[in-house]
């Protein structure tokens, strides 16, 4: 048993965090997410030549044969860089389910990741759906060799820049049925498909995707038909994993942040950082923080047991996740006073996102409820 | 002990519900409000102004209604049961007051009722940058010249500055003597030379506070509230009025109720069970429900106190730090209900396209981040603690 | 709207509050519970002579027609001076049932209770009921004019001090069945009647009572033939309100014993009470004691109230008194230290007895599903 | 980055498994023990000892094992899963430290072994009356006379007192110069004229902790551990030592998991429906796992730390923060699950009367009002704040 991280690993969280310090400051994040794309090319650029995109991927598709702790020490970067280039939905996964089902697509479109040519929007939630990934209601009826889709897939990561995207979509069943779903890569530009593009609140790109009489093959279809679920849990999962690091970087940074304020910040003739109220708020900062990295540490290291027990430790995992941001944000918040709320502040974009991220895959209540039901 | 309203105030009640079932029309009850517009503020306040329900809080002979607690407790439940907008807490709770109170008659009578009428929209210039809930480190001078005063500093956190016609100030008058006998209460016309408004935007994209910057304003003497140097009076005396309503408890009750609205809506979960079935929401509701009620019985206990006589003290700390705790709930609940579709950023910059999820999504986590500000504000609760360990505790 | 208290209430919270200064102080009570019997018939019949036992009672038993209120303000001084004497099973519950069912055994039994002369045990859990009111195993089978009760109540109030006991047996039905239930009086010493004794952790008096065979005639059923549960539950409702004001007031002195010892303990050279992160947690126990008011105040206030609304705000009641005594009992003793601990301080019989109401009439969990049924 | 243990800790876990199959019975493995005897106990002790295994922590010259961090903490684990006894800390974890690092060979002869065999079952003489928290106000004078000490004042808290052939005592030995340069480390034999043992009873009837009166009690010179004044530096060595196991991870998951046993009891319920289906019970009890969850892998990296060469730092007081929240949680379940037969006081004073509630709710209020030490003993939680405040977060 250990927690020691390799030298490659080591070399990754160096590089990554010397591209945020001298690349990815707050204002230029600011300005990024102020552009109309939202996102910036050359910085997935560098990620592409930094080898980030093709950490996960197999040799076979030309990757670097990483692991989760690998995505883990990633996304922890990204999250203390507060960036808001798709990593998640294309690499971890977009990538993900393409390494789960093998076969064409995975040979054709894996490559084009990990050179950064392709960007891929990731979608299962539909209007109706809630946190459930078995509740597909947008359909893929069959015809012939062909399939032609319908329906609305909601808040789809990535969507309104991606290439390709991947969606979960009925081939059988009701629509709350286990069994009957599949997963379908489709064409941004396809005939029939429109994005209802926005900007989430924490600053990426996501849309809502509208099929209408979309028509796609039967080699658009990712894996068995009907039977995309597990597949569609396990890769959800990794996507637990990969923001639960992502978490522990957001909740580092505002607990340093927050200390350092509270150091400069005068009222009543001392810094606040010596009221007792507050520093022992710090201190819950600080546990919280740490549970969040032992946390993100056991989820890594459980993503490839028997699926019962990978379900339930990921979903103790996302609990973690939403009380650690919840608490570490509002307190850092709170501590900053009037500053903290405004757009200039960096903290301010860290709460966002930790607040995101406890919605993403399901919040605490879902998790909490799906750990039960195993325990 | 008796809960019972008299029948008399059973038919204020009435009084209320018409003049609101006419003039507040059920299209305008939406929910709590964050952006709206001057013009259409500044219309409400008028009509209210009109029927001399503007300010409950004032004396009868500067234009309040002259009702009792109980009163003013019935009219502030059904106004918020409307939804209807606040009166302007500017003009009404704080500097109205201060003129009442402290000015000379002059004075009164050239700004009462302006002030009454928000023919003067009023903004407050106190907090400055570096001076959050520590008053007394205020830096904003005015420098006696003639019969003016100029003015140099900046002011922040000023809230709907960029509707504003007047600001009042507290400026530091004595830069020798200590903050308690060198500030004084200013009036300044923003439209005086040298005054800048610079927008602070807030989490979720929100344009509610700005920056005020000073610059060698000149303001007539005239414009200079009871005596100089005495302004930390009026100041403390401004923060310590008009407390009742700090608790919120019954904008919390109607937006509650329109979580809980939208959480049994079938059409909204189709196949899926609705949201209220879920255990946990449920118990997350029936938590926040019995808070609600201890809250605005604390809330009655202490308007019973005052229309006993005992003057508002340091119970409103009480309301205040539970009232937004549970604010901040009940807007954290907001996201949990909006699910996926709290993520998009799906108002302000994208114009007046149809937002993507249902209406109740489009301010979820906005809402939650704006509702932060009020453990902040007005004396944050770390603040609120402290004078109620040292004024009830005695600690 | 009022919350004014009448004099005829200022004069009896006056009279008790200088009993327990003179009479009660926390020597005297620690002596009555290392007692034999573990309670005071001195005291019992101060009280009598006080008028405290005829307060809730018509006027055609000899009561002084109090209600709610002047019940409050009598249990709110009997918790602060933290009593053990059974104002509770024999005046509340036992005298509540008899003035609901009327009759005869109403015309007996009260006025004796109103003079001191019977204290009545009060029963109406089991060993496997928990809170449910509803579930009652014990039966009483009808043998022409009388009743053969056997089973076992459990944690009877007063029982082991008692002359009578008043009891929830099966008369009909199933074991869960809300009908079918019946409410008697039994003679403590009546032949079958084993009554197992302790003190509750707190220092009251109660037992478990076991009947074997028990005798009663129709005269000692009270109401009518298994239609006891609306009584039971309007009864024990009025306990809870009760206990709601006895709750207040042990809060009231946690809070103050807490101020006051924080004040007087000095460490690192000074009063504890200066420290800000001890006097925010004294201000939420002001804070929390402050809710328990409001609530026993309107709590009391809606007993009258159509049974689903009554039971509903009774809830709440329930939930807020579970949180107030846990909040500022375990508060307390934190700030007491290791003071706090030590049977020695009356802090420590404070934090005991508000842990023993909230188990009491149903912990805040069940009240919370109660509140939510109703909701 | 890995989670599995090699395969040579886990045969050394299966050593540790038969031992405890062979010597700790399945009939012993009830629970926590909160009372026991006192010979009971030694022989456990004696036996642990003759294994080698009663010293974790202690260097192996002194007759410690030699395990590794990783060793220690699953010895830890199987010992807390049998529900053994806790090994007496007073000895192993306390004092027998101190003497092996400051003592000289003399002292270490003659205590050593005794200690490691509880051949001493020694007591803790730190705490005074007015001098909880806050070490350096200790009042005890220790006066020097001829070849002894003259030693008067009085201890407190002092557990098992009532057991203690030996007790180790903070004295003031110069008491002109301030704490740190006035303080002595002294063992003194409980049966040594002058000591008075009065029992303290905590809530729920417990004898755990006693006052220790010392009047003229004369203690041999060579009674002294390291030099005169010099106590300060070894009572806070004592008191950073030994922190591993601190979180109680282990003896929390035995606790939750009997807890899950009783409420999942169909014979204990009837017709009905078992504690466990209740949504809200269950709740709690996946909350508890869940934190349990992230207290024992903070535990283990902690762990994995120090195996590195980090020592303990302060990061033990975050173990020790939420380890005692989490035992505190437990021990408040545990009264909910005993509903009603929360009530009735089933131990000590009635004698060896069978209770009238099932077993498991003897001991629940009890030990929930024993539990709330924990958060106080060893450093307040809030003192564990203070710490991680300046040694962490440097503020």
């Amino acid at each position: 048993m250990d927690f020691l991280f390799t030298e490659e690993q080591d070399m990754f969280r160096d590089s990554i965090s010397r591209y945020v310090r001298e690349k990815y400051d707050f204002e230029t994040r600011q300005k990024i997410i102020a552009s109309t794309d939202g996102w910036s090319k050359e910085v997935w650029a560098d990620f592409a030549e930094m080898g980030l995109l093709s950490v996960p991927f197999a040799e076979e598709y030309d990757g670097l044969g990483g692991g989760a702790v690998d995505i883990m020490v990633i996304m922890e970067e990204l999250g203390k860089g507060n960036i808001v280039e798709p990593f998640l939905p294309t690499v971890v996964l977009g990538g993900g389910v393409l390494s789960e089902v093998g076969g064409d697509q995975a040979k054709t479109l894996i490559p084009q990741i990990a050179t950064g040519e392709l960007i891929v929007g990731f979608g299962v939630a539909e209007p109706r759906s809630r946190f459930d990934l078995f509740h597909v209601e947008a359909s893929a009826k069959k015809d012939g060799d062909s399939y032609v889709l319908n329906g609305r897939k909601a808040v789809v990561l990535g969507a309104p820049i991606a290439d390709k995207l991947i969606l979960s979509l009925r081939t059988g069943g009701n629509t709350r049925d286990e069994d009957g779903i599949s997963l379908f890569v489709v064409d941004a530009k396809a005939e029939g498909v429109t994005i209802e593009s926005y900007s989430t609140i924490d600053g990426h790109r996501a849309g809502d995707v509208i099929l209408e009489d979309v028509k796609v093959t039967s080699a658009d279809l990712l894996g068995e038909e009907g039977k995309a679920l597990p597949i569609i849990e396990k890769v959800t999962d990794q996507g637990i994993s990969a923001i639960a690091a992502e978490a522990m970087g957001v909740c580092r940074k505002m607990t340093e942040l927050t200390t350092a304020y509270t150091r400069e910040r005068k009222q009543f003739g001392t810094a606040i950082s010596n009221f007792q109220v507050l520093q022992h708020r710090m201190v819950d900062m600080l546990i919280h923080t740490e549970e969040m990295i032992s946390m993100a540490y056991l989820g890594a290291l459980k993503l490839d047991e028997h699926p019962d027990e990978r379900k339930k430790i990921l979903s103790a995992v996302k609990v973690q996740l939403g009380k650690s941001v919840k608490f570490c944000g509002e307190s850092a918040i709170q501590l900053h006073g009037g500053m903290g709320m405004t757009e200039e502040m960096a903290v301010a974009h860290y709460f966002m996102h930790g607040t995101m991220l406890d919605v993403m895959f399901g919040n605490a209540d879902h998790h909490r409820k799906r750990y039960e039901s195993l325990m | 002990m008796d809960l019972a309203f008299t029948k008399e105030n059973e038919e204020f009640r009435q009084e209320i519900r018409d003049f609101l079932d006419e003039n507040w029309p059920e299209e305008k009850r939406t929910g709590e409000v964050t952006e709206f517009g001057r013009d259409e503020y500044i219309a409400w306040h008028k009509k209210l102004a009109a029927k001399g329900w503007v300010a409950p809080s004032w004396p009868k002979e500067y234009g309040g209604p002259g009702w009792t607690p109980t009163q003013k407790y019935i009219f502030a439940e059904e106004m918020a049961k409307a939804e209807t907008f606040n009166v302007l807490p500017f003009n009404i709770g704080m500097v109205g007051p201060v003129i009442y109170t402290f000015a000379n008659e002059e004075q009164k009578k050239r700004f009462l009722p302006a002030t009454l009428n928000c023919d003067i929209w009023w903004c407050q210039g106190y907090s400055e940058p570096g001076s959050g809930s520590d008053l007394a480190s205020l830096r904003t001078k005015a420098v006696r010249d003639g019969d003016h005063y100029v003015v140099n500093g900046s002011k922040t956190w000023t809230t709907l500055a960029q509707h504003a016609d007047w600001i009042f100030c507290l400026v530091k008058t004595d830069s020798e003597a200590k903050a308690q006998e060198s500030i004084s209460f200013l009036l300044i016309d923003m439209k005086t030379p040298g005054i800048t408004v610079r927008p602070i935007i807030t989490m979720g994209g929100d344009h509610e506070v700005n920056e005020v910057f000073l610059e060698d304003v000149r303001v007539p003497v005239e414009n200079l509230i009871g005596e100089e140097n005495k302004g930390w009076t009026y100041a403390k005396f401004l923060l310590m009025h008009e407390r009742s309503g700090i608790a919120g408890t019954h904008v919390c009750k109607k937006a509650l109720s329109r979580l809980r609205e939208v959480a049994s809506d079938k059409s909204l979960y189709g196949d899926a069970p609705i949201l209220m079935d879920d255990a946990e929401f449920r118990r997350k509701v029936s938590e926040i429900e019995m808070d609600l009620m201890a809250l605005e019985y604390t809330e009655l206990r202490a308007l019973a106190g005052e229309e006993a006589g005992k003057g508002p003290g340091a119970e409103s700390s009480i309301l205040k730090i539970r009232g937004t705790e549970l604010q901040q709930r009940i807007s954290h609940l907001a996201v949990e209900v909006a699910g996926y579709y709290a993520m998009p950023f799906q108002r302000g910059l994208t114009g007046n396209e149809t937002p993507s999820g249902p209406e109740h999504t489009v301010d979820a986590a906005a809402g939650y981040f704006n509702k932060r500000k009020t453990s902040i504000y007005g004396g944050s609760n770390e603040i609120q603690r402290n004078i109620i360990a040292k004024a009830i505790l005695g600690l």
